[in-house]
C-alpha cells in the first residue's frame, strides 16, 4: 500500500489518474467495438506528430521563461517554410527540407524579436507571450492575403491571389518522413517509423544541447538567474536562446505535424495551438519551471491517447461526442493545476 | 451578526417574491384565435364571416373562415375585442368585448365563433 | 542637468503612459476619412456601442482595484448571465421583466462562481492574470458540459426551439426575440434622427456612482490597500485574502449583468462564444481607454468604448476602399483587438521596469 | 483602576532556536512614562525579544518563551500581534509598514477608519460602513499634534521623505487609543540629525503623556539624551542596566562589544607575523547601490595573502563593497586587481580575474537550491573556465563530463566534511552549516586568488562556525589566498583577520590590526569618530 501511495505520490496525482483513465478507455474499447489496433496506431500518429511541438516548450520552461504560449510564433515560421517549400514545388524528402531550412532563419529572426521582448517583461512572460501569439496569428491572417504566392494549388481559385485557408500536402510531401521505414500489420495498423526516428533525433539533441555549457547556464538561470549572474552567466542572452530555440522547434514541429496531417492550415489555424502542447507536457509532470525530456513523451503519450480514445470509446459508450468538452477540460484543467500548484516553500 | 442574517434572509424572501411577480407578469404567452365551426359542450358555434380580433392595444388580426392567427401577450389578464364584419369589410356586425386570465393548464387555443356565440367556455382544450 | 532635459524627461514618461490611446486617436483620425462614413452614422454606432459594451467594461474596474490586475475570469460571470438568459428564453418571460428575472436568477450562480474565482487566484499570486485567463478556458469546457449535454436532460427545457434536434443540449444560437433591447427602449429618445437608449444609460450612470461610492466605503478602501500593499495590509489586520475574493465576486456578479445588458441589445446570443468574446473586448476596451494592470478609471472606459468601437467599425471600410478587400479589414481589426493587449500588458511590465529604475536614479542622486 | 507595580515586567525571559540559545533570564521593568534604551550588537537577541514581547508567530512555531511577561503585574500569553495591539503596545519597525498610494491621514488611520452608517450595512456588513474622511483627518491630525512635528496628512507617502514616514508610522501607533507601550526599533536610522532630532523631541512629549517608549538604537548619544533607563544586551543577557548620568557613550560601547574571548576563536599567533604589504586589491571611490546596504565612498587597499576583515552594524553598507566589486549591484569608482582595472557592473570580469565570491544571501544568490551538490559546486568553474567539459566531434560538440562533476564534488565533501547521502542530493536537503560549505566548495572550486567570504556563519550552529572558520584559515595558508571575510561578529573577525575595517553609514570608519581592543572597535562601529576618515586617509 505504502509503495503504491509512494509511487503516486512520485508520478503526481493527475498524472496517475490521467493514466489510469487512458488505461480504462483502452480496457473498454473492445467492448464498444472499437478496434484496439486502430485506436493504439492513431494513438502513435498523433504522438508523434505532435511530439516536437511539445518538445520545443522545454527550453522556455528550463530557462525560467514558463510556458511558451507564444507558440504560435514558431508554428507561423513553420508555416512560411511550408508554404514556400510548395510554392517551389519540391517533392518529398527534400521538399520537407527546403521548408525546414526555409522556416529556421524565419523563426530564429522571430524567436530573437520575441525573447528581446520577453526579457524587458521579466514576471510577466507567459500573458504576454499569449497575446503575441494570437496577435501574431491575426497579424498572419493579414498577410497570407497578401503574399504574392501563386501556386494554383495554394491560392483562391476565383481571385487568383491570397491563400486559402487549408491546403493538402498531397502530391509534394505528405507522410514523407512519416512514410521511411514505416510498415502496415493487417489493415489497421500503422507505424509512422520515420517520425518516431526523427522525434527521437529530435529529444537526443536536446538531451545534448541540455548538458553543453550553453545548456547548463540556461537551466541554471531558470533555476536561481541571481545564481547564474554571480557566477557570470549573461542571463538575459540566455533567455534569448531558449527562445530561440523554443521557436525553432515549434517550426519543426508544426511541419512535422503538417507532413503527417496532410495539410498545412492557414490563418486561424495555428491560433490555439499552444494550449494543447503546454498542457501535454503538464500533464507528462512538468511544472511552470522544471521540464524534462521525459515528461515531453509521457505527457504527449497520455494527452494525445486521450484526443484519440474519447471520441470513440466515449461515443460508443454514451452515443454522444463529448470528446471536444472533455479535451477542454483536461487540457485547461492541467494548465489551471500547474499555475495555482502552490511553489513549495524552500526549506 | 445576527441582524445582518435575518436581514439577509428577508431580502432573499423579498427577491423570491420579486422573481414570482416577474415570472407572472413577464410571461409571454402565444393565443391562437381560430375562426372554425365547434362543438363545445354539445353546442355547435358556426364559424362567421369576417372577424377582426382587437387584442389589448395591438394591431388587429383578421380572421376569415376556417382562419387562424396567433397574437403574442405578455401577461395573464387581457381584453379582447372582437367585430364582426360584413362582407365589404366595411361595417361592423357585432362586437364583443371580454376581458380574462389565461389559464396556461386550459390552453390558449380560443374559437372566435363561442365567443360570439357568447359561450362561456370558450377555450377549446388540448388534443 | 538642466532643466530641458527634466521636461524631455517628462513629455516622454506622458508619452508612454499614454501611448495606447494616442496610438488609437491617430489610427481613428487617419481611418475614418477612408471608411467615409456620415458623422451621424457614427455618434449612432458609437451610442449603441457605448450602451451595450460599457457596463462590460466597467466591470473590471474593481480587481484592479484590489490589484489583481485584470479579470479576466469575468467570463464566468458572461456565462452565469447567458444561463440566466437561456432560462428565461425557455420560460417565455419576456421584456423587462424577463432581463431582470434572468439578473435575479443568474446572482447566485454568479456569486458561486466569483468566489470559486477568487479562491482560486489567491493560490495564484503574482500570476493572476495568466491563471484567470486559463480559468476562463476552464470553465468554457464546464458550461459546455452543462448546457450542451446538461441542459434538456438533467436541467428540463421544455421550449424545443431551443434544444438541439437530439432532444438535448442548446443550439449554438439562441434567439432572446423576446427581451431584445427592451431597456434601450423602454424610454424611448430621439435627437436629431439619432435614437438614444436613455434607459441602458441611466443604468450605466447609477453604476458609475456604485463605483465611485464603493471607493468610499471601507471595503474600498481595504481593497485599496491590499492591491497596493498585500503584507502591510495583512499586518494591519485587514483580511487579505477575503477581501481579493470579494472584489473578484463583485467583478462576477457585475459582468454577469453586463453580459445581459449587452444581450438584450444585441438579441441573439452565440451560446459557446458570447462570454468569450465578451471578455477580450472589454479588456481590449479597457486597456485602449489607458487603463493598465495597475490603475483603471470610469474615464478609461468610456473613452476605451469609444476608441475601440471606433475602430471596429471603420476599420473593415477603410480596408476595403483602401486595399480594396474587406475581409482584410476584418483580420486587421482581429489584429488590432489581440495586438492592443499584447502591447498594453508589454508597456505596462516595461513601465514597472522603467519606475524601478527612476526610483534607483533617485536614490543615487541622494547620496 | 489603580494598577500596582510596574507597567510592563519581563521576568527571567529566555529562548532557544533551534538547540541554540539566544535570550538568558532576561529581566527588567518599564513604568509608565518611562523610556527606556535597549542597546546591543546585532544578534544579541533584541529582535527576538520584541518577538517576544509581541507574540509573534515564529515565537509560537520554535517552541515558545521561558519566563513571564507582565502587564500591570497581569501575565499575559500573547497569540498573535493582533492581542499585543490590542493590549496596547504598538510598534514601529525598521521597515515601513506604509501603503504607499495612501495619504498620511489615510495610514495613520488604516483598518481603524472612522466611518459612517448607511442602510446597504444591514445586509453587507460592517465593511460597507462609507468613510468618514472629515473625522479620518481630524483622528490623524489630533495624532501628529501629539508628536508635534511639521507634516501634511494629505501628503502621499511615496512623496514623503524618509523621516515623515516614520513620524507617519509613530503617528498610527499614537491614534490607537489603548496604545501604553512604544517600541521604536532604530527609528533614526534612516534620518537626518535634524529630523532625529525633532523624533526625539516628540519621543520626550509621548513620555510626559505617560506613553512607556522601548527605544532600540545604535546611536549611543540619543539614547544617553533621552532615555531614563538603559539595558545592554550581548549574547542573550543583560550585562548592564543603568541610568545615563551614571554611564558614558565609551563604557556603554564596551560592554556591547566586549566579551570574554570564546575559546572557538582564539588566534593563531603565527598569523601576525606576516609582513606583506604589496596590495592586491586597489578599490577607490567606490560607490554600490545595492538596497539595504548602500556604499557611499570606500577607498582599501588589500595586501597579497592577507585575511582582511570588514566589520559594521547591519545595513551600513559592508555587505554592499563585495557585491559591488563582483558585479551584482549598480556600482562606480575604480577597483584594480593585480594593476588591471575590474570593470564594474559585470560579473564576468571580476570572476575571469580570479576573484571569488560567497555571498551573505545564501539561498537568493549562493544556491540553486533545487539542484544537486555537484552542480552547486562545479557550475562557476564550469562556466568561467570550461573546466568539466568532454569534447566530441573534435571539439565541435562539448558537454558536461559527468564524471568529472562528481569526482570533484566528492572531493570537496570529503575536505570539507559536507554532510550528504550523495553528490546528487539536492542542496535544499541539506543544513545550514552543510549549504554553507557547499558555497565555499563552489568558491574553491575555481581556485580564487582572492576570495570575498560575506557573513560566513550566519545561521550555522557553533560547531559548523568552527569548521568553515578552519576551512577558510587553511585555504588561506595553504594555497596563499587572499581571503576578505565581511562579518557582523566583530569577535569572528578578530579571531583569523590580520587588519580589520570597519564601515559605517557607507564609508570606511577606520581600519585596525585584528588585536586592537574591541572597544576601539566598538566606537569606529557606532560612528562616534567624527574624523574616521582623515585618519584612514592619512594611514
Amino acid at each position: 500500500m505504502n509503495r503504491i501511495l509512494n509511487f503516486i505520490e512520485k508520478a503526481g496525482w493527475p498524472r496517475v489518474i490521467i493514466g489510469i483513465f487512458l488505461l480504462s478507455l483502452f480496457i473498454v474499447a473492445p467492448f464498444v467495438r472499437v478496434r484496439i489496433d486502430t485506436s493504439i496506431s492513431d494513438t502513435l500518429v498523433r504522438f508523434g506528430m505532435n511530439g516536437v511541438m511539445v518538445l520545443a516548450l522545454v527550453p522556455m520552461i528550463q530557462a525560467g521563461c514558463g510556458l511558451n504560449f507564444g507558440l504560435p510564433l514558431g508554428i507561423i515560421a513553420g508555416l512560411i517554410g511550408a508554404v514556400t517549400s510548395i510554392e517551389l514545388g519540391v517533392t518529398g524528402l527534400l521538399g520537407i527540407l527546403i521548408a525546414i531550412s526555409i522556416a529556421i532563419p524565419v523563426a530564429i529572426v522571430v524567436g530573437f524579436v520575441y525573447g528581446v521582448l520577453l526579457n524587458k517583461v521579466k514576471g510577466g512572460e507567459m500573458m504576454i507571450a499569449t497575446y503575441v501569439g494570437f496577435s501574431s496569428v491575426a497579424f498572419m491572417c493579414i498577410m497570407w492575403l497578401m503574399l504574392p504566392y501563386k501556386s494554383p494549388n495554394m491560392v483562391w481559385g476565383y481571385a487568383g491571389a491570397g491563400l486559402r485557408t487549408t491546403i493538402s500536402v498531397e502530391g509534394y510531401w505528405e507522410k514523407a518522413i512519416s512514410n521511411v521505414g514505416s510498415f502496415q500489420i493487417g489493415n489497421y495498423f500503422y507505424c509512422p517509423t520515420g517520425m518516431f526516428i526523427f522525434f527521437a533525433v529530435m529529444c537526443l539533441f536536446m538531451w545534448f544541447f541540455m548538458r553543453t555549457k550553453t545548456g547548463t547556464a540556461m537551466t541554471t538561470v531558470g533555476s536561481n538567474p541571481e545564481y547564474a549572474r554571480s557566477a557570470g552567466v549573461d542571463v538575459d542572452r540566455m533567455r534569448i536562446v531558449s527562445v530561440i530555440l523554443s521557436t525553432v522547434l515549434g517550426a519543426i514541429g508544426i511541419i512535422m505535424y503538417e507532413q503527417s496531417f496532410g495539410f498545412i492550415q492557414l490563418y486561424m489555424g495555428p491560433f490555439y495551438m499552444a494550449f494543447p502542447a503546454v498542457a501535454a507536457i503538464l500533464i507528462g509532470g512538468a511544472s511552470v519551471h522544471k521540464a524534462s525530456i521525459l515528461n515531453v513523451v509521457i505527457g504527449t503519450f497520455l494527452f494525445q491517447g486521450i484526443l484519440t480514445m474519447t471520441p470513440s470509446v466515449i461515443n460508443s459508450l454514451i452515443e454522444t461526442d463529448m470528446s471536444e468538452v472533455i479535451r477542454i477540460i483536461v487540457s485547461n484543467g492541467m494548465i489551471l493545476y500547474a499555475l495555482t500548484r502552490v511553489v513549495k516553500v524552500k526549506s | 451578526m445576527k441582524k445582518q442574517i435575518a436581514v439577509n434572509l428577508g431580502l432573499v424572501f423579498l427577491f423570491i417574491l420579486l422573481s414570482i411577480f416577474l415570472y407572472i407578469s413577464g410571461r409571454g404567452y402565444d393565443l391562437i384565435f381560430d375562426n372554425q365551426t365547434v362543438v363545445l359542450n354539445g353546442v355547435t358555434y358556426e364559424a362567421k364571416g369576417i372577424v377582426r380580433v382587437y387584442v389589448d392595444e395591438q394591431e388587429p388580426l383578421q380572421l376569415w373562415i376556417d382562419d387562424r392567427d396567433i397574437s403574442s401577450v405578455i401577461g395573464k389578464k387581457h381584453q379582447i375585442r372582437i367585430e364582426l364584419l360584413d362582407e365589404n369589410e366595411e361595417e361592423v356586425i357585432n362586437v364583443m368585448e371580454k376581458s380574462f386570465k389565461i389559464d396556461a393548464k386550459k390552453g390558449t387555443l380560443f374559437s372566435v365563433p363561442a365567443l360570439l356565440g357568447g359561450s362561456s367556455d370558450w377555450v377549446i382544450p388540448k388534443k | 542637468m538642466s532643466k530641458d532635459i527634466f521636461t524631455k524627461d517628462n513629455l516622454q514618461h506622458f508619452l508612454i503612459s499614454n501611448a495606447v490611446p494616442i496610438i488609437f486617436i491617430v489610427l481613428s483620425v487617419l481611418a475614418i476619412p477612408v471608411s467615409r462614413f456620415s458623422g451621424q452614422y457614427l455618434v449612432q454606432e458609437m451610442l449603441i456601442r457605448l450602451s451595450r459594451d460599457s457596463f462590460l467594461v466597467l466591470s473590471l474596474l474593481i480587481p484592479v482595484m484590489a490589484g489583481m490586475g485584470l479579470n479576466f475570469g469575468m467570463v464566468l460571470g458572461a456565462m452565469a448571465g447567458e444561463i440566466g438568459l437561456i432560462l428565461i428564453t425557455d420560460w417565455n418571460i419576456v421584456g423587462i421583466q424577463g432581463m431582470f428575472l434572468a439578473m435575479i436568477i443568474s446572482t447566485p450562480l454568479a456569486i458561486l462562481l466569483g468566489w470559486m474565482c477568487g479562491a482560486i487566484l489567491n493560490r495564484a499570486k503574482g500570476r493572476e492574470m495568466v491563471t484567470s485567463f486559463i480559468l476562463g478556458f476552464f470553465m468554457n469546457g464546464v458550461y459546455q458540459l452543462v448546457v450542451l449535454y446538461g441542459f434538456g436532460k438533467i436541467v428540463p427545457i421544455r421550449n424545443p426551439q431551443l434544444l438541439l434536434s437530439r432532444g438535448f443540449g442548446i443550439r449554438n444560437v439562441t434567439n432572446l426575440e423576446g427581451i431584445r433591447k427592451c431597456l434601450d427602449n423602454l424610454i424611448p429618445l430621439n435627437i436629431g434622427g439619432v435614437s438614444v437608449p436613455i434607459a441602458t444609460f441611466i443604468v450605466i450612470g447609477l453604476f458609475c456612482l456604485f463605483v465611485v461610492w464603493f471607493k468610499k466605503t471601507k471595503l474600498g478602501q481595504d481593497m485599496r490597500a491590499v492591491g497596493q500593499d498585500m503584507d502591510v495590509a495583512r499586518s494591519a489586520g485587514i483580511e487579505v485574502e477575503r477581501t481579493r475574493i470579494i472584489s473578484i465576486v463583485i467583478s462576477t456578479v457585475l459582468a454577469c449583468y453586463g453580459q445581459i445588458i449587452f444581450l438584450q441589445n444585441i438579441g441573439t446570443m452565440n451560446t459557446y462564444n458570447s462570454h468569450e468574446q465578451a471578455g477580450m473586448f472589454a479588456i481590449a476596451a479597457l486597456l485602449v481607454g489607458g487603463a493598465s494592470v495597475a490603475k483603471a478609471t470610469i474615464p478609461n472606459v468610456f473613452l476605451g468604448v469609444i476608441l475601440f468601437h471606433l475602430m471596429f467599425v471603420v476599420s473593415p471600410m477603410a480596408g476595403k476602399y483602401l486595399i480594396g478587400q474587406a475581409q482584410l479589414g476584418e483580420y486587421f481589426r482581429v489584429f488590432v483587438s489581440y495586438g492592443i493587449i499584447a502591447i498594453a500588458l508589454a508597456l505596462h511590465a516595461w513601465k514597472r521596469y522603467k519606475d524601478k529604475e527612476r526610483a534607483r536614479r533617485s536614490l543615487r542622486g541622494n547620496a | 483602576m489603580a494598577s500596582l507595580g510596574p507597567l510592563l515586567k519581563m521576568e527571567g525571559i529566555g529562548k532557544t532556536y533551534f538547540g541554540n540559545r539566544v535570550l538568558k533570564n532576561v529581566n527588567f521593568t518599564l513604568e509608565k512614562g518611562e523610556i527606556l534604551g535597549l542597546v546591543g550588537e546585532n544578534g544579541a537577541g533584541k529582535s527576538t525579544l520584541m518577538n517576544i514581547l509581541f507574540g509573534m508567530q515564529v515565537i509560537h512555531e520554535t517552541g515558545g518563551y521561558e519566563g513571564r511577561v507582565l502587564i500591570n503585574n497581569r501575565e499575559i500569553h500573547f497569540e498573535n500581534p493582533m492581542n499585543a495591539l490590542e493590549a496596547g503596545i504598538g510598534m514601529v519597525h525598521q521597515e515601513f509598514s506604509l501603503i504607499p498610494g495612501f495619504s498620511a491621514a489615510e495610514n495613520i488611520v488604516l483598518n481603524r477608519e472612522s466611518t459612517r452608517y448607511n442602510i446597504l450595512v444591514e445586509s453587507f456588513g460592517e465593511r460597507l460602513k462609507t468613510l468618514d474622511r472629515f473625522k479620518m483627518k481630524e483622528r490623524a491630525q489630533a495624532a501628529i499634534e501629539k508628536l508635534n512635528v511639521q507634516l501634511n496628512e494629505e501628503t502621499l507617502v511615496t512623496e514623503m521623505p524618509v523621516g515623515h514616514k516614520q513620524f507617519t508610522e509613530i503617528a498610527r501607533e499614537i491614534d490607537k487609543e489603548q496604545t501604553q507601550i512604544l517600541v521604536l526599533d532604530e527609528p533614526t536610522a534612516v534620518l537626518t540629525e535634524s529630523e532625529a532630532d525633532i523624533l526625539l523631541e516628540s519621543m520626550k512629549r509621548l513620555s510626559l503623556l505617560g506613553i512607556a517608549i522601548i527605544f532600540i538604537s545604535h546611536r549611543l548619544q540619543e539614547i544617553m539624551e533621552i532615555c531614563d533607563k538603559i539595558i545592554v544586551l550581548r549574547d542573550g543577557e543583560v550585562v548592564e542596566e543603568t541610568v545615563p548620568a551614571q554611564t558614558s557613550i565609551k563604557d556603554i560601547a564596551s560592554h556591547m562589544v566586549g566579551r570574554n574571548i570564546d575559546s572557538a576563536f582564539t588566534r593563531d599567533s603565527e598569523n601576525l607575523d606576516r609582513s606583506s604589504t604589496k596590495p592586491i586589491l586597489k578599490v577607490k571611490n567606490l560607490w554600490v547601490d545595492m538596497p539595504g546596504e548602500t556604499v557611499r565612498n570606500v577607498s582599501l587597499e588589500i595586501y597579497r595573502g592577507e585575511v582582511f576583515g570588514i566589520g559594521g552594524l547591519a545595513g551600513q553598507g559592508k555587505l554592499g563593497i563585495a557585491n559591488g566589486i563582483m558585479g551584482m549591484f549598480a556600482s562606480g569608482g575604480t577597483v584594480s586587481f593585480e594593476n588591471e582595472e575590474i570593470i564594474l557592473n559585470d560579473p564576468r570580469s571580476a570572476l575571469s580575474k580570479g576573484l571569488s565570491a560567497v555571498f551573505e544571501d545564501r539561498r537568493g544568490v549562493g544556491l540553486l537550491l533545487e539542484e544537486p551538490i555537484s552542480w552547486n559546486v562545479t557550475f562557476t568553474a564550469l562556466q568561467m573556465q570550461n573546466k568539466f567539459l568532454k569534447s566530441y566531434l573534435g571539439g565541435l560538440l562539448r558537454i558536461r563530463d559527468t564524471r568529472a562533476i562528481n569526482e570533484c564534488t566528492r572531493y570537496y565533501i570529503e575536505a570539507l566534511e559536507i554532510k550528504c547521502v550523495s553528490e546528487s542530493q539536492q542542496v535544499q536537503e541539506l543544513s545550514g552549516g552543510n549549504q554553507q560549505k557547499v558555497c565555499l566548495a563552489k568558491a574553491f572550486a575555481t581556485r580564487p586568488k582572492l576570495l570575498f567570504v560575506a557573513e560566513p556563519t550566519r545561521g550555522i550552529d557553533v560547531g559548523a562556525k568552527k569548521v568553515v572558520l578552519d576551512t577558510l584559515k587553511n585555504y588561506n595558508k595553504k594555497y596563499g589566498t587572499t581571503i576578505v571575510m565581511i562579518s557582523s561578529e566583530l569577535e569572528e573577525l578578530r579571531s583569523i583577520c590580520d587588519r580589520i575595517a570597519i564601515v559605517n553609514e557607507g564609508k570606511i570608519a577606520g581600519i585596525l590590526p585584528a588585536t586592537s581592543e574591541s572597544t576601539e572597535f566598538g566606537i569606529l562601529m557606532l560612528g562616534k569618530v567624527e574624523n574616521g576618515s582623515e585618519s584612514e586617509k592619512a594611514s
